[in-house]
């Protein structure tokens, strides 16, 4: 039972290491598409005995809950690493055109695959500090890709990015530290009992810290800052796995803690959330209206559009919580995919200054399209993915008369189409103000099907959702539920025993 | 014990802030550094300490004797500290290079991501 | 660093901080010591080498790079925490053998567990001389 | 444990600590480099001690584990930090 | 009887010890402070560590007391070598008389 | 050092007929394993093995006090309000040439009373020690060539 | 791209073709529903969608969706016939007719939808296949920029639907649109109505162009004329009127209703009438005709009264009918001229002779002449507008104005291209081939027809029509040409008097009108200030938070920790503080004296080796703690740990500069401050409760028996907690890769400033 929740983590590391001693040759990078692919299927094993038959928990080492480290997927986790496997294939083919044999030397493979494998061991396990363990992972790699391309914005990027996620980390570390002291365990499944019995005002003391340390990782308001500092400065493949991915981390462990162990206080904590997600939504998008650039565009709808995700998890009904799954299902394949898009609007186009390029509506028509779909998806147009999450956080928090926060999300929504069409007619329908053609022919047929496979992979993903929402809503729907009612995730950690009882 | 080493904690927070926010990348590093020991020491202490009786089984026994330092936070802390290292080598690496690549040592002169609105991008 | 005197004295100590860092791995899971401590003597050793003599001579005596070291004990960390399913158990569960054992004695104790601790020794190791080294080599 | 050996280890822990102290005082005054250096190797030799003391009172060898550890990695803070003095000086240190 | 051995061996342990701190913050000049905590530094540790050698009496301690005292004296002198090295070619200058006391250079 | 080797292996033998490899009982496995070459000498031939190990010994022991007359020295100038040194850089020419050798004679040089090795002259020729009290140079260059340096050089190099 | 510059060619093939066929055959299958429709039957097709939402692909077919459904695709065919001329040849033709096709498969979908989610889908569709049509000719700033306005206006409107349309579903508790009208006036007894009816309205308003939300109208002309013929005559712009009419039977009958929409209908009409008189362009001229007409469609939705029901069923049919006819006669100008300039127009009937007289017969129509079609819906939009219940003096005056105008409108676009004799020609015009004359001759003689015959449409459409909108088929009234003489018949005689005179005076009204029209503000001089002040107010927020400054970032990160911690000791409290005194000896004393200057040496020394010597007091002084507290294992890594951050710092230090002595900053010394005493204050009060030590008793009970290991600390560390250091481990190895490759990465891109 539980090595099935061990291959989706020892699948990129092995594939990391491997990658890492063919790195001088070509090798590599073929070792890093082999590697996704078996992850993607052992993340489909994964995700198929979960949906079938509930949650799937194993004790590392065979030592029993809660002593030992849990590795658990609910639905919520198995999802997770099912669309965190599909970026991975996605980027990992992407990366062969996209990343130059400078990078490869430098070791690119590696560190890829080893944040895929820090991701993933933060969707899995079942403990807290084994958790900080695999976001230093994801963190440490995330700084390698970050400043692999070198070059004073990378560099600046990195600078802030690092800074700013260290103090998070540490506010993290602290926070487990201080929660052990009033709880004596680790087990996220057992912390769920244990605070009931910790004094509930110094309870909340500590899930404020935890708000904070996991609103840097998230990109909350007023903590966002790292992101559109760093985001737009690495290698495309790199900046696309990261805005797909490492928020979306911060955002699922707000969701396992604020729903599993800090659900003591909601009036005050999750208030709070709901105020900082609303502030988020909307200072996120007015950031990317302030923007000129492509990438920094993307990158404060990250931030924007995290806001929704949190303020699913916020409003804490069946609705909300469904709103925040769909929403983290949806946003992790478009946005992902808008990063890679911009990668290929650059390499043909010459930039991602959006006064700087044009043209690609009349000469990348395939391009342009595929744009619309990711751009359309993350404005909320019907019928795409994004549509059907906006939709169910609005509903949800109209269902409970929030009217301010359904009419902020709203807003919001107009306001990335605002972005999204900014982006739209500068770098599609207008002409290039060189009068540079930007046809995708100026590739290779081998670097042509690396570039616009994964994306029109990811289009249809969205187009998918788009069409097909209900089954991604009953899917939510069962997450959510899991998520409001912990009990079997609780049961299945417990009661998932090593040989020692 | 626990009431005056919370107290210092609270002292080595305060200076690796300071420290922190000062905007020299070195002085950043230092209080980085400081802040580390900061948290270690929290989980330390928030794992409550016992003086001078490591957790180790004499040979021949089956157990520690009764009131033995905690563990469980030790392996934490030095976990922790390991980790803490690894972070802080590629953050003064970074910081060397932005000295190397930027020109500045300064964290508000590092503009080249985020130029000044009036400033052109840099292509 | 142009020292007689150093450069004299970093044979000794650096094989000294070696032989010492294999102790400490080897007594870890018994007495204070381990992987990482190990790992991390062992790694001053060639530091210290590489400041008296140059990361050239430090290299050359090392004959491995050391990335390929550190990822080759990650590797086998791996590796240690993976074998158990050759045995059915859960990963990391730690496979022992006892070679000599007798009534009131377990006899030599062979273990993943001491494969993964070696693992964590050479990847500390390995990583934290190639970090020393480049920099070295980078001022 | 005697009282005669529990005065003693006060008193020592007490004067080991003096030294720590001591050295402390030196290394905020400095002025020079070299000072600094020196003091940071004098307290490292006086944690050596500490560390003798701590086995003592705790009745604890594995208290001499981080002794010996100490006092052979102490020393290479103490060259790194003595070499960056003698380098500092011959390679100023210039905008690149 | 051993207990007065370990007491007076670390009571001067510590008693060497502070005197060597306090040579490091009285002596005129950076050279001079070395000898103080190089030698005293090392014998005050020694003592120490003899005592606690004493304490335990069993084989194992004792041969860890020696070695910590052999790493001490073979590293402590290497140390004060390089800083000493370095204090001169930095130009640091040597303590000459009481009347004459030359200014010394700072790192900064 | 073959005889070195001996000895250390017969040490090892003394820790398995002991049962225990602690240090300690290897320690003593070379004591006794010493005793025991001495004994065979005439088998193995004439060598320096037996002398050099006793010039060891005389080093370590006149090492042990030098430190501990130094440190005297040291302290009494601490305690005493007014400084008596008069500091001063000499150069010693050195004869010994063997990196234990002169690892060896500067580190004593360095824990002896009024002296502190500076540095060795990349040639190797020359020491250059800080003197705490340098009133009389050759005097000091004297004691240190026939102290502390053949001592050194009768157990790294072989008694004269 | 302009029309002109496009070689004259015969269409584009089958790209061209297939289109108009399939166009054709959806309208044929709406067509042959017509007589069950007419025979008062309601057709129905449900699949489930989204079970689990309450979606599902629910569609209804009766007589307002039918008449909508035959005007988009009947029109639709003949635009896209007539485009595939108007657009021969052009590079993007076959993008053109599919955005075209989509659109009108989305307007379709919108009027036959029985789900509110569902209707909110097509709905969205038609404007987001609109944006793409507005900016078909994407080359012109401006065509991007009209695109973008009509994108944004009916978008927001669109979110503003979308609240509405949740809300109404939750209130009604089914999103199906039948089982609401079923319900009958039942929700304007719920709470939420107001607020339900005014998002609605907001997002009919803005997709159909009432005031104020009218002038992203005229703009969007900017697109090819055959896409203003379709989108923004005959179909989108009515979607807001269907929606309005699909609801009326629910919704209306309330004094917010009626008040609402009569107001906004009756300005819109009137002032988009003065609007369209203004204009020289012969498109804009249409356009604001457009906003007139929906205009009054509004005005009579407002009501519940058979003739304005009636009135509104037929000037729907009428106006549509007409507007597309004159819409794409005004392409065939443009084409067959290269301008669209009234005044540079004349004399065109000699030449384009077809085209004329399909213009004059549409025009007529438009006019409300008899025996066109427009003059029944003229009448009977007088019928209507007398009997509204309040106000119908006031409400018939507007009306009659509007149609005066209206006079004039069609008389400028009609009549004076074609009949005005003295404009140049300068280029030798040629008569539209026939896929162009199509349109308007079959569009305009369908008025005449229906005019002569207005059985044929009541029977076919009008009455199932009004029975969709009222319930009940006893509210429809007859159509027919001559009612006798009556109160409309007379103001139907003054509008032509004042339509003519006005025409008389055309040039001088029209700059009369430009000059009260320029009085009146508009958003859409407003519009580029408003999204300027979008961009710079974005900028100047963004400005403020996104400095780009690392000590801000940090400096607001650190206030939002205290903050949040604050906030959660204020609302949460503190249990309890741990006293300083317990458990204290003399010997905890110095070690935390030795942390704490260490600490405050590295924090205020302007000495960089005194900052790394203090650092590494604190590191040692750290690890004193560990060993005084029985932690060796943590106490050497501390230490080793400690020694290698020194030996880095050192080898940084040789390229970094000194460190420059800082001035003491209150700022951030109180944030600082702050940030040491919260984290003080929670650690006692973790520190004050006892602590649950059951993990540590299961390891110390298991570490030898069971892991084989005397350490329990390394136990932990490779065995019970081996995935965490395994972890660790990668976390070291990967920094060593990521910062080899900073520093050997770095070397190219040294010296690049
Ligand atoms: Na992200
Ligand atoms: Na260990």
């Amino acid at each position: 039972m539980s090595w099935v929740l061990v291959l989706p983590l020892a699948i990129p590391f092995a594939t990391a290491i491997l990658a890492f001693f063919y790195r001088a040759s070509r090798a590599g990078r073929w070792i890093s598409v082999a590697g996704t692919a078996l992850l993607l299927a052992a993340s489909l094993l994964l995700f198929t005995q979960v949906f079938q038959a509930g949650v799937v928990a194993g004790q590392m080492g065979s030592w029993p809950a809660p002593f030992g480290i849990t590795l658990v997927a609910d639905l919520l986790s198995a999802v997770m690493v099912l669309i965190t496997a599909i970026i991975a294939v996605a980027v990992a083919i992407y990366a062969l055109a996209d990343i130059d044999e400078a990078a490869e030397k430098m070791g690119y493979h590696a560190l890829f695959n080893v944040l895929i494998a820090g991701v993933l061991g933060a969707f899995l396990t079942g403990d807290l500090f084994n958790l900080y363990v695999w976001f230093e992972v994801m963190l440490i790699a995330s700084f390698g890709l970050l400043v692999l391309k070198g070059g004073r914005e990378a560099i600046d990027g990195g600078i802030k990015y690092v800074a700013l996620n260290l103090v998070s980390t540490i506010l993290f570390l602290t926070g487990i530290g201080l929660l052990y002291g009033i709880t004596g365990t680790l087990n996220l499944a057992d912390l769920s009992g244990s605070v009931a019995a910790a004094d509930p005002g110094l309870l909340t003391i500590i899930a404020m810290a935890f708000m904070v340390a996991f609103g840097v990782k998230a990109a909350l308001f007023p903590l966002f800052f790292w992101l559109p500092a760093s985001y737009h400065t690495p290698h495309f493949a790199v900046s696309a796995v990261f805005a797909g991915l490492l928020t979306k981390v911060g955002v699922y462990a707000l969701i396992r803690m604020f729903t599993l162990v800090f659900d003591h206080d909601i009036g005050f904590t999750h208030q709070i959330l709901l105020w900082v997600a609303v502030l988020t939504m909307v200072v996120g998008v007015l950031g990317a209206a302030a923007q000129g650039d492509f990438r920094k565009i993307l990158s404060f709808h990250i931030v924007s559009q995290i806001g929704y995700m949190v303020l699913g998890l916020a409003l804490m009904t069946p609705l909300g919580l469904v709103g925040a799954v769909f929403y983290l299902i949806h946003h992790i394949v478009v946005k992902a995919n808008l990063f890679l898009i911009a990668g290929v609007t650059s390499r043909i186009a010459g930039s991602t200054a959006l006064k700087q390029i044009g043209g690609l509506y009349a000469f990348a028509p395939l391009l342009a399209f595929l744009f619309v779909i990711a751009a359309f998806s993350l404005a909320g147009f019907p019928p795409l993915s994004g549509f059907w999450a906006k939709f169910l956080i609005v509903k949800a928090a109209l269902e409970i008369e929030a009217w301010i926060v359904a009419g902020a999300a709203l807003a919001v929504g107009l306001m990335t189409i605002y972005s999204m069409t900014k982006i739209w007619a500068a770098a599609f329908w207008s002409p290039h103000p060189d009068g540079i053609e930007p046809r995708l022919s100026h590739f290779s047929v081998a670097e042509r099907r690396a570039y616009l496979w994964p994306i029109a992979g990811l289009a249809a993903i969205t187009v998918a959702i788009g069409l097909a929402p209900d089954a991604f809503v009953t899917f939510s729907e069962r997450a959510a539920a899991q998520l409001l009612d912990p009990a079997d995730y609780i049961a299945a950690v417990l009661g998932a025993g090593g040989t020692l009882e | 014990m626990e009431a005056l080493l919370a107290i210092t904690i609270g002292a080595l927070v305060a200076a690796a802030v300071y420290l922190m926010l000062s905007g020299h990348m070195l002085r950043f590093i230092f209080g980085l550094v400081l802040i580390s020991n900061a948290a270690n020491l929290t989980i330390f202490t928030a794992g409550r300490m016992t003086e001078g009786a490591p957790p180790l089984i004499a040979p021949g026994a089956n157990a520690p004797p009764e009131g033995v330092a905690n563990a469980l936070p030790q392996a934490l802390v030095l976990t922790a500290i390991v980790i803490g290292f690894g972070l802080f080598a590629f953050a003064v690496t970074l910081v060397w290079r932005a000295w190397g690549t930027l020109g500045t040592i300064e964290a508000d002169e590092m503009r080249a991501a985020e130029p000044f609105p009036e400033e052109p991008a840099p292509k | 660093m142009n020292s007689v005197i150093l450069r004299a004295g970093a044979r000794y100590l650096a094989g000294l901080l070696l032989l010492f860092s294999i102790y400490m791995l080897l007594r870890g899971h018994n007495e204070p010591g381990g992987g990482f401590i190990g790992g991390l003597i062992g790694a001053t050793g060639f530091v210290l080498y590489a400041i008296a003599c140059g990361t050239a001579d430090a290299r050359a005596a090392l004959r491995l790079t050391p990335e390929a070291i550190a990822v080759a004990g990650l590797g086998l960390a791996l590796l240690a925490g993976l074998s158990a399913a050759l045995f059915g158990d859960a990963f990391f569960t730690g496979q022992w053998l006892f070679i000599g054992e007798t009534e009131d004695d377990k006899g030599l104790p062979l273990s993943t567990v001491l494969v993964f601790d070696l693992g964590v020794y050479l990847a500390v190791f390995g990583s934290i001389l190639a970090l020393v080294f480049t920099m070295e080599e980078e001022v | 444990m005697s009282a005669f050996l529990t005065i003693c280890l006060d008193i020592a822990t007490g004067l080991i600590l003096l030294t720590s102290a001591f050295s402390l005082l030196r290394l905020t005054i400095g002025p020079s480099l070299p000072d600094r250096v020196v003091a940071l190797d004098m307290m490292t030799v006086s944690i050596v001690a500490f560390c003798g003391l701590a086995a003592i009172r705790f009745q604890e060898a594995a208290f001499l584990d981080v002794a010996l550890a100490l006092a052979l990695v102490g020393f290479l803070a103490t060259a790194a930090l003595a070499r960056f003095a003698e380098r500092a000086r011959t390679k100023t240190e210039h905008m690149p | 009887m051993s207990d007065i051995i370990i007491g007076t061996l670390i009571v001067l342990g510590g008693l060497f010890g502070a005197i060597g701190a306090l040579g490091l913050v009285r002596m005129p000049d950076v050279l001079i402070r070395m000898h103080a905590s190089t030698k005293i530094g090392t014998l005050s540790c020694g003592m120490v560590l003899a005592g606690t050698a004493v304490f335990f009496a069993d084989g194992s301690t004792i041969v860890r007391a020696l070695l910590i005292f052999l790493f001490l004296i073979l590293t402590a002198p290497i140390g004060s070598h390089m800083i000493g090295r370095a204090a001169v070619s930095m130009g640091v200058g040597l303590w000459r008389a009481p009347e004459d006391r030359p200014r010394e250079p700072r790192d900064q | 050092m073959n005889i070195l080797s001996t000895n250390l292996l017969l040490a090892v033998v003394w820790g398995a007929l002991v049962g225990e490899f602690s240090l300690a009982t290897l320690a003593a496995g070379f004591v006794v394993g010493f005793a025991a070459l001495w004994v065979v000498q005439p088998l193995t031939g004439a060598t320096q093995y037996h002398a050099r190990v006793l010039a060891w010994l005389r080093l370590i022991v006149m090492f042990v006090y030098e430190l501990i007359v130094s440190s005297f020295h040291v302290a009494w100038d601490v305690l005493t309000p007014q400084h008596r040194a008069r500091p001063a850089i000499i150069d010693v020419p050195l004869d010994v040439k063997s990196d234990a050798g002169i690892l060896l004679v500067t580190n004593l040089i360095s824990l002896t009373p009024g002296t502190l090795s500076l540095d060795v002259t990349n040639d190797r020729s020359t020491l250059r020690v800080h003197a705490m009290f340098a009133d009389d140079p050759d005097a000091l260059i004297h004691a240190i060539k026939s102290g502390m340096e053949r001592w050194v050089i009768d157990a790294v190099e072989g008694p004269a | 791209m302009s029309a002109r510059d496009i070689p004259a060619a015969t269409g584009n093939g089958l790209v061209g073709i297939l289109p108009v066929l399939l166009s054709a055959a959806i309208f044929a299958a709406f067509a042959s529903l017509l007589p069950a429709i007419g025979m008062g039957s309601v057709l129905q097709w449900v699949i489930p969608w989204i079970p689990s939402l309450g979606i599902s692909f629910a569609f209804l077919v009766d007589g307002l969706s039918l008449t909508f459904a035959l005007l988009i695709s009947g029109i639709g065919t003949l635009v896209l016939l007539y485009s595939n001329s108007y657009l021969a040849g052009h590079p993007h033709y076959a993008r053109f007719a599919l955005f075209l096709l989509a659109f009108m498969i989305s307007m379709l979908g919108l009027v036959l939808a029985d789900d509110l989610i569902l209707l909110f889908v097509f709905w969205e569709l038609t404007t987001f296949t609109s944006y793409l049509l507005i900016g078909f000719s994407h080359g012109s700033e401006q065509s991007r920029r009209n695109a973008l306005q009509a994108l944004f206006v009916t978008g927001a409107g669109g979110l503003a639907f979308l609240a509405g349309l949740i809300l109404l579903g939750l209130a009604a508790e089914t999103t199906r649109i039948s089982e609401i009208l079923a319900g009958g006036t039942a929700i304007q007894d719920h709470p939420l109505y107001a607020p339900i009816l005014i998002l609605l309205l907001l997002g009919a308003f803005t997709k159909s162009a009432q005031v104020p939300f009218h002038f992203w109208l005229p703009n969007a002309m900017a697109a090819p004329t055959p896409v203003s013929a379709f989108l923004h005559s005959a179909t989108m712009v009515k979607a807001g009127i269907y929606v309005m009419a699909r609801m009326h039977i629910a919704m209306a009958g309330s004094d917010i209703w009626m008040w609402t929409l009569t107001i906004l209908g009756a300005a819109t009409a009137v002032y988009a009438s003065m609007l369209a008189v203004r204009q020289t362009d012969l498109k804009q001229a249409l356009a604001y005709t457009t906003l007139m007409a929906l205009g009054t469609l509004t005005l009579f939705l407002g009501q519940e009264e058979g003739y304005a029901m009636t009135a509104f069923a037929t000037f729907l049919i009428v106006h549509s009918l007409y507007k597309a006819a004159l819409f794409l006669v005004v392409g065939a100008i443009d084409k067959a001229t290269g301008t669209r300039e009234v005044d540079a127009l004349g004399g065109l009937g000699r030449f384009m002779p077809v085209t004329a007289a399909a213009a004059g017969v549409a025009a007529l129509s438009m006019a409300g002449f008899p025996p066109f079609l427009g003059f029944i819906g003229k009448e009977l939009k007088y019928a209507g507008a007398l009997a509204v219940t309040s106000e119908p003096v006031v409400i018939a005056g507007a009306i009659l104005l509007a149609n005066a105008l209206m006079l004039v409108v069609a008389g400028v676009v009609a009549f004076r291209p074609f009949w005005r004799s003295q404009a140049a020609v300068t280029r030798p015009i040629r008569e539209a081939p026939w896929p162009m004359l199509a349109g308007p001759v079959l569009l305009a003689a369908l008025g005449a027809a229906f005019g002569i015959y207005p059985d044929l449409l009541q029977s076919a459409l009008v009455t199932p029509t009004v029975v969709s909108l009222t319930g009940d088929v006893g509210e429809a009234r007859t159509l027919t040409l001559w009612a006798g003489v009556n109160l409309p018949l007379v103001l139907s005689i003054a509008t032509f008097a004042l339509g003519l005179v006005l025409y008389a005076i055309h040039p001088k009204l029209r700059e009369a009108l430009i000059e009260i029209t320029a009085r009146i503000p508009s958003l859409d001089r407003g519009w580029d200030g408003f999204m300027d002040a979008i961009r710079r107010g974005s900028e100047a927020l963004t400005h403020v938070i996104q400095t780009g400054r690392m000590t801000d970032y940090l400096a607001a990160m650190f206030t939002t920790i205290v903050a949040a911690l604050a906030a959660g000791m204020i609302w949460g409290g503190l249990p309890g503080l741990t006293p300083i005194g317990a458990d204290l000896t003399w010997i905890h004393l110095p070690l935390a004296a030795l942390l704490l200057a260490g600490a405050a040496q590295t924090a205020f020394t302007s000495s960089r080796i005194a900052a790394v010597a203090a650092l590494g007091v604190v590191g040692i002084g750290t690890a004193l703690v560990f060993i005084y507290f029985g932690a060796p294992d943590v106490a050497i890594t501390q230490l080793m740990v400690e020694v290698l951050v020194v030996v880095l710092i050192a080898i940084v230090m040789l390229r970094v500069p000194r460190l420059k002595a800082a001035p003491f900053r209150p700022l951030h010394a109180i944030i600082a401050a702050a940030m040491g005493v919260v984290t003080t204050l929670v650690l006692l009060a973790v520190v004050s409760v006892p602590l649950d030590r059951r993990l540590s008793d299961f390891f110390e009970a298991a570490s030898w028996p069971d892991a084989y290991g005397r350490n329990i600390v390394n136990v932990i560390l490779v065995d019970f907690r081996a995935l965490d250091t395994f972890g660790e481990v990668a976390v070291v190895v990967v920094a060593a890769l990521s910062a080899m490759a900073l520093l050997r990465g770095g070397r190219s891109s040294e010296g690049e400033r």
